[in-house]
């Protein structure tokens, strides 16, 4: 740049127009002010359209509504098109397509977690379920509830006790795997190509199946244990693992990436070792992100049972010790109760124990949901949002 | 940031390493490895105990058409089943994320989002006791209604009265994978810097325009991340596609009985299944595997993710 | 920890005088056992505490496998083994090789879903036919005329097969290979041949679809049905399954050659005419070594099978999980083969 | 076209935080207003306010008005996003957009505007914005190199063409110069001069040479104490406030200091 | 405690793209050194070698040497991490950590090293650097309070509270007034008079009185033409700077602009 040179703005252009409408090829978009009402009249016309479609016409209901919502999107287009212009229809179809999708996905989720609170509910809370295990309880003492000549027994303590060890003891190995390697793919190997293979792999990992994680395991573990006692609690953990660290990978890659590359300088120039750099400005920014991305690859594996029935066996009986013996977990004590219930001609009594189950497992979740918020909250950022 | 991404050579202007970075990036580099020989094992794993059903003459194979004619329906059903869970979760799910973190006001949104981490748990048998109890029978009118009006098509053939079908399994995988794409996007699209949003709102962006101009290519490869967690889930689904699903043949018909993912023929059949039987399961197991590798690859060549583009500065 | 791991302490009054012997008993296999597994499992426990016997319903063939391993000291195994694993067995269980117990004796029933069709009769080729596809529809003339007093519908019928490969399925087509090898042109097997049908997984799926289904049909270990179910014809009278019905096909049927003097694997006689024999059964084993290297396991293991075809063992399983038990003439035989065993190796 | 904008009254609030209180002012169409004020006082604030994108932060809001051409911005049937479009904004720390090109941050609010856009017309754009900001030289071989690949001033000067490549009818500056260099900070007041021929220009600065030389009018903020709203201390010719206010704080700020 | 810095031939790269070539210079210690010049010239890629900050963009490195008395910055066995803790750092923007309470932003050097501190200690060092940046009476009711929430003006001070914090032997500064107000120009500006007396100074700016007021020596740098390398076209004194450089660009830069 010959700096002196350069003449102040454009003396040399022709004429300059200076409204954007006023240059060559350029047509405008305007923006006309609209309020929310047509909208909400128009989503009462969809609804009528709705109600119409499914009570006179006995239209499916999934199909009224989405003819239904056809109906607004293109009314809203409309109508926006004229009364704000073109941009603001946009705005408006996607505002109502951004909602829509909510909607889309709470009915189902709203219909799958109140059947199982409601099928789950009834049981789940009972103390006896909470601190009984199934050992010696057969389909006998069913029958006895059912007839109305014995009390309820069987519980799911052991399979409480199973899926915080087996989860636990998954976590305690994929977190800190997962977290270091999403720290050298970020921190470390920014850019080298060991790092962009293992991306390229760790996405590779999370299309491995459930059940071969659990084949994996259990071989892996008769090599060392021989066959007669390779099944424990342990396994079951690594064959967990090998589903969980990619979803921490990927999930903390993501989270450590958007951290402002400002922060690591403002530490690193303040002489701050690259390591301490990392677990101190780096983790902490990225706390709330990577919270909810390993809760979420708990919860991931938590409900898993293929590869637990495989690697861990079915333990009626309590277990506390992860390196001797089969466990039994939520997960696995749902399925087997919902598939193979204790008593094949009095199936009420087991289905309970597996709703019950399910919730419960569902409330673990919560409660590590809850965990990890309050972790996030005490390192997130001060501000914002 | 605009570097060629070339690989110069990096000035380690020193060898003094402090020992806490020695450890740290050790340790970082060791996970990592660890990660590699741990998919070198299962792969390892896989071939060998494949072995026996790739070398086995094809009459002993089940179907006794080699193993290759026992195997492609089930490619087929994982990977149309996994392309329609995504085509319906992947929009859903970022739309999800938008409402929650842009549109909602920030406590429904926050509520919002719990209940949806909260689905990931639910346990994939109780998404197929679901899925087979209340949401099947739901989809058989409108199956019935498809066949009906749109029976020409052969995806529609025929409706299968219960509703067990592949596009059953695949809506429920839809609505298994959704919590993951969701919750990644949503904590990358709740990350976009202030400074850029405000910058497209100042040029006179609608909010829809700000989205599109600073919110989504800030987070996209957040969400293509997530998108393919969601991906490998949908991929690696067992118990909700068995219990679900009415297997059977191939059969281009989606709203009928028929069609299998690999995840649910093994673990449907695995534990009945012994000798050159689990053998062939375990080789559909491998095919799995192969797919996800190509699928990636594919992903890896169609998005050169972030390039030059971090949104880190 | 502050659970209960005995919750049904004080409910069984009076248990048996307690033995003193000691061990752990590891076994898995066939799931169609499971029911009464836990039964026999609870049951042994006030007979012997200082045993536990740890079973996993992973699967007969896998039951198998893990025998043949040593992994475990017995399979429950709803087909015996083959020539090949009973070669391979000698290994771990000594020249004598493996034994075979009938303990779980089961019929499997024709669950259907008709409403107000109380009583369907329906004869092997009509059966078979049903299954195979040939016939589609309820008010087909083959099924009216054996049942001119109900009033079936113009309704298609919905076959339930079994989605996973399963013991039921082995035994449900071989009755149909054996019995109508006309209309049945299919090989038996444990995976279901035909296509186009519903599939679920496990007996509770397939009794779940057809309660769900008007007009379906299916097959399913009997202890889980309790609505609808088929009579089938034996010689010129139709059978509702029942448990002394299907034990009556086991006393008919003979022992197979397992090279082991006075096993009892069974050559079920399918084709029986034998009046009142409901001819469709499931019969699961469990398979023992004859010989164990270990005197205390071997101790263990026998005391645990005696009780498990003992009267009170049978009786247990019957109630708990709606099995047939076995004849007493079966009984005595089983019982003198569990005394075969020895604890010596050999 | 250029807008006149009133100013009623106005209280900005974060959440319940009364950050600037009881502002009132006139500026003229056609002239080029500067804020001078301690840091934290409340200028950015209130010229957040001249465009709405105060709002945009969570909890925040004003009372009072604030009519352009006697139109309230606040009213009911405004469009904020239509305001936005009319009254352009540059803000204080430069914030290209990382995921596009030099060339597609400038076209950025074109784009958004327009419904069709010729590539002549966006060439001619590009360069026309590039040039106002004194950086097309610097830029014009890598135009689709990304923007945050530039320096901080080459930033801030991207921003600023940004800015006026949509040709608004006022242009609010939050501090434009404080990453230039002089030369670019040159450029940047000889731009505002052209600008002022048609537009209502708002700048914030802490350079007090810049709001002697380029602004008609000054508004000097302040604040009474620590935890104190924002107040708007004096408004006046620049002349008059530079060589005789008439409030003593004004003076003091002013003498305090020469920049 | 300051330090004499020699810089011999030093070449800077960002990847393949040579953004300043060949500069070689000394800075005396107890000295403040102003670097002047056109935007994108290389100021900030220059200055963040001298703390071997520039190693942290991928790709980037150097070749050259830079001395601290006589010590080779990128020497063999030379940590980076205990070059920066000599030679501190204030950057062009305000980068606040979002994590932490004001007080923990000015207490980061020492905590983020783990060294210990007693917590009378450690209120008094926060005084006293948040007095030596002007802020103290700003933000001495809300030290617990994020550092976030601060005006850009007040975030700069606190950040370059939190590098002075500890005490560097040498302090980097990239524009650090650009942000400022002037009464908290001036106060850094007297801060940095004052540390002159103990410490090695280097300071990056844009307002040309700025660098005449507080710098012993000045460096012009400047870009051959667009695309070319920054070069160091003259350092010396900052009255032969100001009042007879030797090179006509200097003389043209300097006159060109009074601010
Ligand atoms: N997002 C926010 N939330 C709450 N308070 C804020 C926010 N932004 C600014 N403030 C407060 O509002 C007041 C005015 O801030 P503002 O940024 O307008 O100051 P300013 O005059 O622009 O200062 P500077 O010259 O340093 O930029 C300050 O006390 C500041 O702390
Ligand atoms: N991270 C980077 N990657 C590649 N090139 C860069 C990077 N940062 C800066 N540059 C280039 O290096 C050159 C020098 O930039 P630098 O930031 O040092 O300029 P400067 O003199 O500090 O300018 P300003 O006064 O605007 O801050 C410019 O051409 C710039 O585009
Ligand atoms: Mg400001
Ligand atoms: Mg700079
Ligand atoms: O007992 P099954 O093998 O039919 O499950």
């Amino acid at each position: 740049m010959s700096t002196l040179t350069t003449p102040p703005t454009g003396t040399q252009d022709p004429p300059r127009p200076s409204r954007l409408e006023d240059v060559d090829g350029v047509v405008l978009s305007r923006v006309r002010p609209t309020t929310n009402r047509p909208a909400l009249l128009l989503a009462g016309v969809a609804v009528v359209v709705a109600l119409v479609l499914r009570l006179a016409l006995d239209v499916h209901v999934a199909l009224a509504l989405v003819l239904a919502f056809v109906v607004y999107l293109v009314s809203v287009y409309a109508v926006y098109r004229t009364l704000g212009g073109p941009r603001v229809a946009v705005d408006q179809v996607l505002r109502a397509l951004i909602y829509f999708a909510f909607v889309c996905a709470i009915v189902p989720l709203a219909s799958l977690l109140w059947t199982v609170v409601s099928e789950g509910a009834a049981r789940a809370f009972n103390p006896s379920f909470l601190n009984q295990t199934m050992n010696g309880v057969t389909g006998l003492h069913d029958q006895d509830y059912v007839e109305g000549t014995g009390p309820f027994v069987g519980g799911a303590y052991h399979a409480i006790v199973g899926t915080l060890v087996i989860t636990g003891l998954a976590t305690l190995i994929s977190v800190p795997i997962g977290l270091f390697t999403s720290i050298y793919i970020v921190e470390y190997g920014a850019k080298s190509r060991l790092a962009r293979w293992i991306r390229f792999f760790v996405d590779v990992m999370t299309g491995i199946p459930s059940i071969v994680a659990g084949l994996f395991a259990f071989a892996l573990f008769v090599q060392i244990f021989g066959p007669r006692d390779a099944k424990m609690g342990i396994a079951g953990a690594v064959a967990l693992s090998v589903l969980m660290i990619p979803t921490v990978v990927r999930n903390s890659e993501e989270m450590l990436r958007i951290v402002p590359n400002e922060l690591r300088e403002a530490a690193l120039a303040l002489g701050v070792p690259k390591w301490r750099t990392i677990a101190k400005v780096v983790l902490p920014t990225a706390a709330s992100g990577l919270a909810s991305g390993i809760t979420l690859a708990i919860a991931r594996v938590i409900g898993e049972t293929a590869p637990l029935l495989v690697a861990v066996g079915y333990a009626r009986a309590l277990n506390l010790d992860a390196l001797a013996g089969p466990m039994n977990t939520l997960a696995v004590y749902a399925y087997s109760m919902f598939t193979k219930p204790l008593s094949p001609a009095v199936r009420d009594p087991s289905l309970e124990r597996a709703w019950a189950a399910a919730l419960l497992l569902v409330l673990i979740v919560v409660a590590l949901n809850l965990l990890a918020r309050l972790i996030a909250t005490i390192f997130a950022p001060k501000s914002g949002r | 940031m605009n570097a060629p991404a070339t690989s110069s050579p990096r000035t380690r202007g020193s060898a003094v390493r402090r020992p806490g970075d020695v450890l740290f990036g050790g340790a970082s580099l060791g996970s990592a490895v660890l990660i590699l020989l741990v998919l070198a094992g299962v792969a390892v794993f896989l071939v060998l105990e494949a072995l026996p059903a790739l070398t086995a003459p094809g009459e002993d194979i089940t179907g006794g058409r080699g193993l290759w004619a026992y195997i492609w329906p089930m490619v087929f059903g994982t990977v149309v089943a996994s392309v329609i869970a995504m085509v319906i979760a992947t929009p859903i799910a970022i739309g999800i994320a938008l409402f929650v973190s842009h549109y909602a006001p920030r406590r429904l949104g926050r509520a919002v989002g719990f209940v949806i981490d909260l689905l990931a748990a639910v346990p994939s048998v109780v998404f197929g006791m679901w899925g087979m109890a209340v949401f099947a029978p739901r989809l058989g009118p409108l199956y019935a209604w498809l066949e009906a009006n749109l029976g020409w098509i052969p995806l529609f053939a025929d409706a299968s009265a219960s509703g067990r079908t592949l596009l059953t399994a695949s809506i429920v995988l839809a609505v298994m994978i959704l919590p993951i794409i969701t919750s990644v996007s949503r904590e990358v699209f709740l990350q976009t810097p202030r400074l850029h949003e405000e910058a497209a709102l100042a040029l006179g962006a609608t909010k829809w325009e700000m989205i599109r101009t600073a919110v989504i290519p800030f987070g996209m490869p957040g969400v293509i991340g997530g998108t393919m967690l969601g991906l490998g889930r949908a991929l690696g689904e067992t118990m909700a596609v068995a219990i679900i699903l009415s297997p059977g043949a191939f059969t281009w018909n989606l709203i009928g009985s028929g069609n299998v993912t690999i995840p649910a023929e093994i673990a449907l059949n695995f534990p009945e299944a012994s000798g050159l039987r689990l053998s062939e399961l375990i080789a559909a197991g491998l095919v799995l595997f192969v797919i996800t590798l190509a699928v990636n690859l594919f992903a890896r060549w169609i998005v050169d993710r972030r390039a030059a583009f971090s949104g880190a500065n | 920890a502050c659970g209960n791991d005995n919750p049904t302490a004080g409910l069984t009054a009076g248990a048996a005088e307690a033995g003193d012997l000691t061990g752990d008993v590891k076994a898995s296999g066939a799931s169609s056992q499971e029911s009464a597994m836990t039964a026999w499992i609870a049951g042994y426990q006030k007979v012997q505490p200082g045993v536990t016997v740890q079973y996993d319903s992973i699967g007969s063939g896998g039951g198998r496998e893990n025998l043949i391993a040593g992994a475990t000291d017995f399979a429950g195994s709803d087909a015996y083994l083959d020539e090949e694993e009973r070669q391979k067995v000698t290994e771990v269980c000594g020249p004598q090789g493996a034994i075979h117990l009938p303990v779980y004796i089961s019929p499997v029933a024709i669950p259907y879903n008709l409403e107000g069709v109380d009583r369907l009769n329906l004869r092997p080729e009509v059966l078979a036919q049903i299954f195979d596809q040939q016939i589609t529809s309820w008010d087909d003339p083959a099924i009216v005329a054996d049942n001119p007093d109900a009033d079936l519908p113009a309704l298609d019928i919905t076959v339930v097969n079994r989605s996973d490969d399963s013991g039921t399925t082995e035994n449900f087509t071989e009755y149909l290979h054996e019995v109508a090898p006309e209309a049945w042109p299919h090989e038996p097997g444990k995976s279901w041949p035909v296509s186009g049908g519903e599939a679920a997984a496990q007996t509770t799926g397939v009794v779940d679809v057809v309660t769900r289904t008007p007009g379906a049909i299916g097959y399913a270990d009997a202890s889980a049905v309790t609505g609808q179910a088929a009579a089938i014809g034996v010689g010129e009278e139709f059978v509702e399954f029942s448990p002394e019905a299907a034990a009556k096909v086991v006393d008919a049927s003979e022992p197979a050659d397992t090279g082991v003097e006075g096993d009892l694997a069974l050559e079920l006689a399918r084709d029986t005419t034998e009046s009142g024999a409901y001819p469709i059964v499931l019969v699961s084993y469990h398979i023992a070594c004859s010989a164990y290297d270990d005197p205390e396991r071997a101790a263990a293991v026998k005391d645990f099978l005696s009780y498990v075809v003992s009267e009170e063992g049978q009786d247990v399983a019957a109630r708990a999980a709606g099995s047939a038990p076995i004849s007493a003439d079966l009984r005595e035989q089983a019982l003198s083969l569990v005394d075969t065993i020895s604890g010596d190796g050999r | 076209m250029s807008k006149r904008i009133d100013v009623k009254d106005l209280d900005i609030y974060y959440g319940d935080f009364l950050a600037v209180k009881g502002v009132s002012m006139t500026i003229e169409p056609r002239t080029v207003t500067a804020f001078i004020g301690p840091s934290g006082c409340g200028k950015s604030t209130f010229l957040r306010t001249l465009n709405r994108m105060h709002e945009v932060i969570p909890g925040a809001r004003v009372e009072g008005e604030v009519l352009i051409d006697g139109k309230n911005l606040y009213g009911k049937n405004v469009d904020p996003v239509d305001v936005r479009r009319q009254v352009g904004m540059v803000f204080q720390r430069p914030n290209p957009f990382p995921t596009m090109s030099i060339k597609e941050n400038v076209l950025a609010g074109v784009r958004l505007n327009a419904r069709r856009i010729s590539s002549k017309a966006a060439d001619e754009l590009t360069e026309r914005a590039l040039r106002g900001a004194n950086l097309w030289n610097e830029v014009k071989d890598r135009l689709d190199k990304p923007g945050s690949g530039l320096s901080g001033g080459q930033q801030q000067r991207l921003c600023i063409a940004r800015a006026i490549a949509i040709q608004p009818e006022v242009i609010l500056m939050d501090e434009p110069c404080s990453a230039l260099d002089p030369i670019s900070t040159l450029a940047i007041e000889d731009l505002i001069n052209d600008l002022k021929s048609d537009y209502t220009v708002v700048i914030v600065t802490h350079n007090m040479q810049q709001a002697a030389r380029v602004s008609d009018k000054t508004g000097f903020f302040n604040l009474k104490a620590t935890g104190q709203p924002g107040q708007l201390v004096e408004f006046d010719t620049t002349q008059t406030i530079f060589n005789n206010p008439s409030q003593k704080a004004t003076e003091d700020y002013i003498s305090g200091r020469f920049g």
